[in-house]
């Protein structure tokens, strides 16, 4: 296994802003709690999206200034947000009527491991100590049109995220579409890995061997 | 920018295509998108499935469009009213599909449609003809029916107020099927009374979220059905 | 047969007043097309209920008066109504959340036949040649608490209504808990038929040879 | 006359008896009826099974609950958080049951509680862990699961504003369970801010109609749980 700090890759900011660059003028778009939350800041000039936030709010805007906070306004992961004009509260069965009724475009995650068929392990590591904890990641991977992952292309430990099978709990079977990470850009079509693009310094030799399954050129 | 304010109701209906089906928001007159239907009898796709709750009154709106021979089938729960001529008519001649349904299973279908639910049981119709044929299961000593859900290539809705997002408000009983239909169509067509700007619906008054909305069309004067009925009055003018 | 000319039983007028004089104080209530609309004008005074109608009205309100007619605030008879203060509006799927959902109290429907389980048939005499229509009578049935019938005891050609087994389409399975005719108040217990009052008039012999069905006396 | 307005908490949850189930709603802080929890912790109900979408922060409202070891059992979605300490620790040591529900699963089954819908099928879970054992079926060649309702004896459901008859609104992302967790329960529960006449909400923007509401007590301004959590709070104070 290569090591991490060997990588000269891009950095998380740069990884959002890949992602945010393949989100379409006026997409619908939920965003994962974490990493995936920096891509808001990150969309070119010039889209309009739409932010949709599981716990009832479509029109999510940015953090409000301190002082501001309203505790009975906040995103999926119980942080302090706002509300763009032209945004509308719901209840939480209207919200996932969204999820799972395929209204919204684009959904970006974080994972533990994503498999060469686009099945994805991110809610759980299977540990019998921990406490499982699922929320709404198995609705959106069932339900949203567009699956993007944004990882690390390694765990801390060096060990490849991108598998030929989970060994993790899965959230979805054949979900993810694109996966972004440090080292490169990688499509999931037809059950199978087509490299998109590369970090600069990251050669498709190295990328192959810091990935658990076979890859293909683009 | 998002805007989907579309100019007129032609513009808005103009890709019908034959063999759509179109689900027509309305409980009688009430919340029926008039100026939309009658665009869509001016564009003239044929072979529709038609899903809404009744078939129309007089010779205008949903009876002037099955008039007009395009609709190949009706889903509906209530076919006839004292003003229904059309529908009956072709009917009787067997020149047109019913497929009934008791209403609130319609609803529930078409909300399934929107929600990502292709199935799921219900009481209504058990040990009645409208039932005959379908699958039925035990849950705790209660018998069930499996309904399918619905979803359609358009919906032809009408709203009182709309944003630029397609975010909705309804006026009074109109509101019926219409949020529901929004959620179960790829495209969903609404005509509003008023185009407000962003945020001039309350945000916790909204009743359809824009995301369920792809074109709205401002017909400020929509026409009273029940004054054309009354005047006898047939479309195509 | 005993032709119904003979009888000297309830008024329309007071078949409603009866059905009015059973329903409690804050009940949710809906009713259906023609005679049972009659009750809500005959709600003994001191009782406040609410009426449901399944177009989308939670607290519908009087007839309004001439010219003050609104073609976007009906009933289910598609007849122009009003609403109370305190009242709202809502879609189709909410509104038959709250009948079947077992949420509204009473319901009053009329009947082409009943049968002693209390089988109800008021949607369709099976005639091929009829346009079927069902409307919301099926879901009422189903979801409502109380159902409670209002109808002439007889057909106009004198045949009974109230019979061992209906013989037009049933619009749901044992589910009529009490049945209002000209001729009596008789409850549905246990799938037999139990007389609860006769009109003046009315002897228990005369009731049962006008019902196709064992009576019971109460 | 319909009054629904209880006049305090204590009255409001009197009933509840111990195994009752029982629905809280809110989305971490956001809409936990705080002073409703607190009142059935005075009163004391055990063995509770409880439906919320978390389980509670520090050591007041749902975690006071819990820690109060007045519950047997636990179904929620993400049932631990950055300030939750008591379930995890329960958990652990085997003294508090759990069924883990995906999000939407859980908003649906509840909704399908309240809407008279036994079972239903999605394709949320499927070929994951939460739905093994449950059975599968295929519609249009897309595997779903079968899921089946959820309702409950009582409901606790915090909201803005109400009047007599029950009717609701709330406020921003503080709506989340409390309008389907209303239908689903026997007898909903519900705080408000603010007591309104009849009229006083308009009937366009009500979002849950007062027939699902059994009973309203009004607490002018309840506690914000995230500054008790901060403080180390714990209730019963």
């Amino acid at each position: 296994m290569v090591s991490n700090e060997k990588l000269s890759g891009w950095s998380v900011q740069q990884m959002a802003e890949k992602v945010a660059h393949d989100i379409p003028d006026g997409a619908y778009v939920n965003l994962g709690i974490g990493i995936p939350e920096l891509v808001a800041g990150l969309v070119p000039e010039g889209r309009e999206v739409i932010y949709h936030t599981e716990n009832g709010l479509l029109g999510m805007g940015p953090v409000p200034p301190a002082g501001m906070e309203d505790p009975e306004l906040i995103n999926a992961g119980k942080k302090s947000v706002t509300a763009i004009p032209g945004a509308c509260y719901f209840h939480h069965a209207d919200s996932f009527t969204m999820i799972r009724g395929k209204h919204i475009d684009v959904c970006v995650l974080g994972a533990l491991q994503v498999s060469e068929k686009g099945d994805l392990a991110n809610w759980s590591t299977g540990d019998p100590q921990a406490i499982p904890a699922v929320g709404g990641a198995m609705d959106l991977v069932a339900g949203v049109k567009t699956i993007y992952v944004i990882s690390k292309h390694m765990t801390k430990t060096g060990e490849p995220k991108i598998v030929k099978e989970c060994t993790y709990p899965l959230t979805g079977q054949e979900v993810v579409n694109r996966i972004y990470t440090d080292m490169a850009i990688i499509d999931v079509i037809d059950k199978a890995l087509v490299v998109r693009e590369m970090a600069p310094g990251v050669s498709f030799e190295l990328l192959r061997d810091c990935t658990g399954a076979p890859l293909h050129r683009g | 920018m998002i805007n989907k304010i579309y100019s007129s109701p032609a513009e808005a209906v103009a890709d019908v295509f034959d063999g759509a089906t179109v689900m027509i928001s309305g409980f009688g007159e009430a919340g029926s998108p008039i100026e939309l239907i009658h665009a869509l009898i001016d564009q003239g796709a044929r072979d529709l499935c038609v899903i809404s709750n009744n078939t129309g009154s007089g010779h205008v709106g949903l009876a002037a469009l099955i008039e007009n021979r395009q609709v190949r089938k009706m889903i509906c729960s209530f076919p006839r009213s004292a003003n229904s001529r059309v529908f009956p008519e072709l009917y009787k001649r067997g020149e047109i599909e019913l497929e009934l349904v008791p209403q609130g299973t319609l609803a529930e279908r078409i909300r399934a449609g929107g929600a990502g639910i292709p199935a799921f049981y219900t009481p209504t119709s058990v040990g009645t003809p409208l039932s005959d044929g379908k699958e039925t299961r035990v849950f705790d000593a209660v018998t069930y029916v499996l309904e399918h859900a619905l979803q359609a290539d358009f919906a032809l809705v009408k709203c009182q107020a709309a944003d630029r997002y397609g975010n909705l408000v309804y006026n009074k009983t109109a509101r019926n099927f219409g949020p529901i239909m929004c959620t179960a169509a790829k495209t969903a067509i609404v005509q509003c009374r008023q185009v407000l700007d962003p945020g001039g619906i309350d945000p916790e008054a909204v009743v359809t979220p824009g995301i369920f909305v792809q074109r709205v069309v401002e017909v400020q004067h929509p026409a009273d059905e029940s004054l054309l009925v009354a005047e006898e009055r047939r479309y195509p003018w």
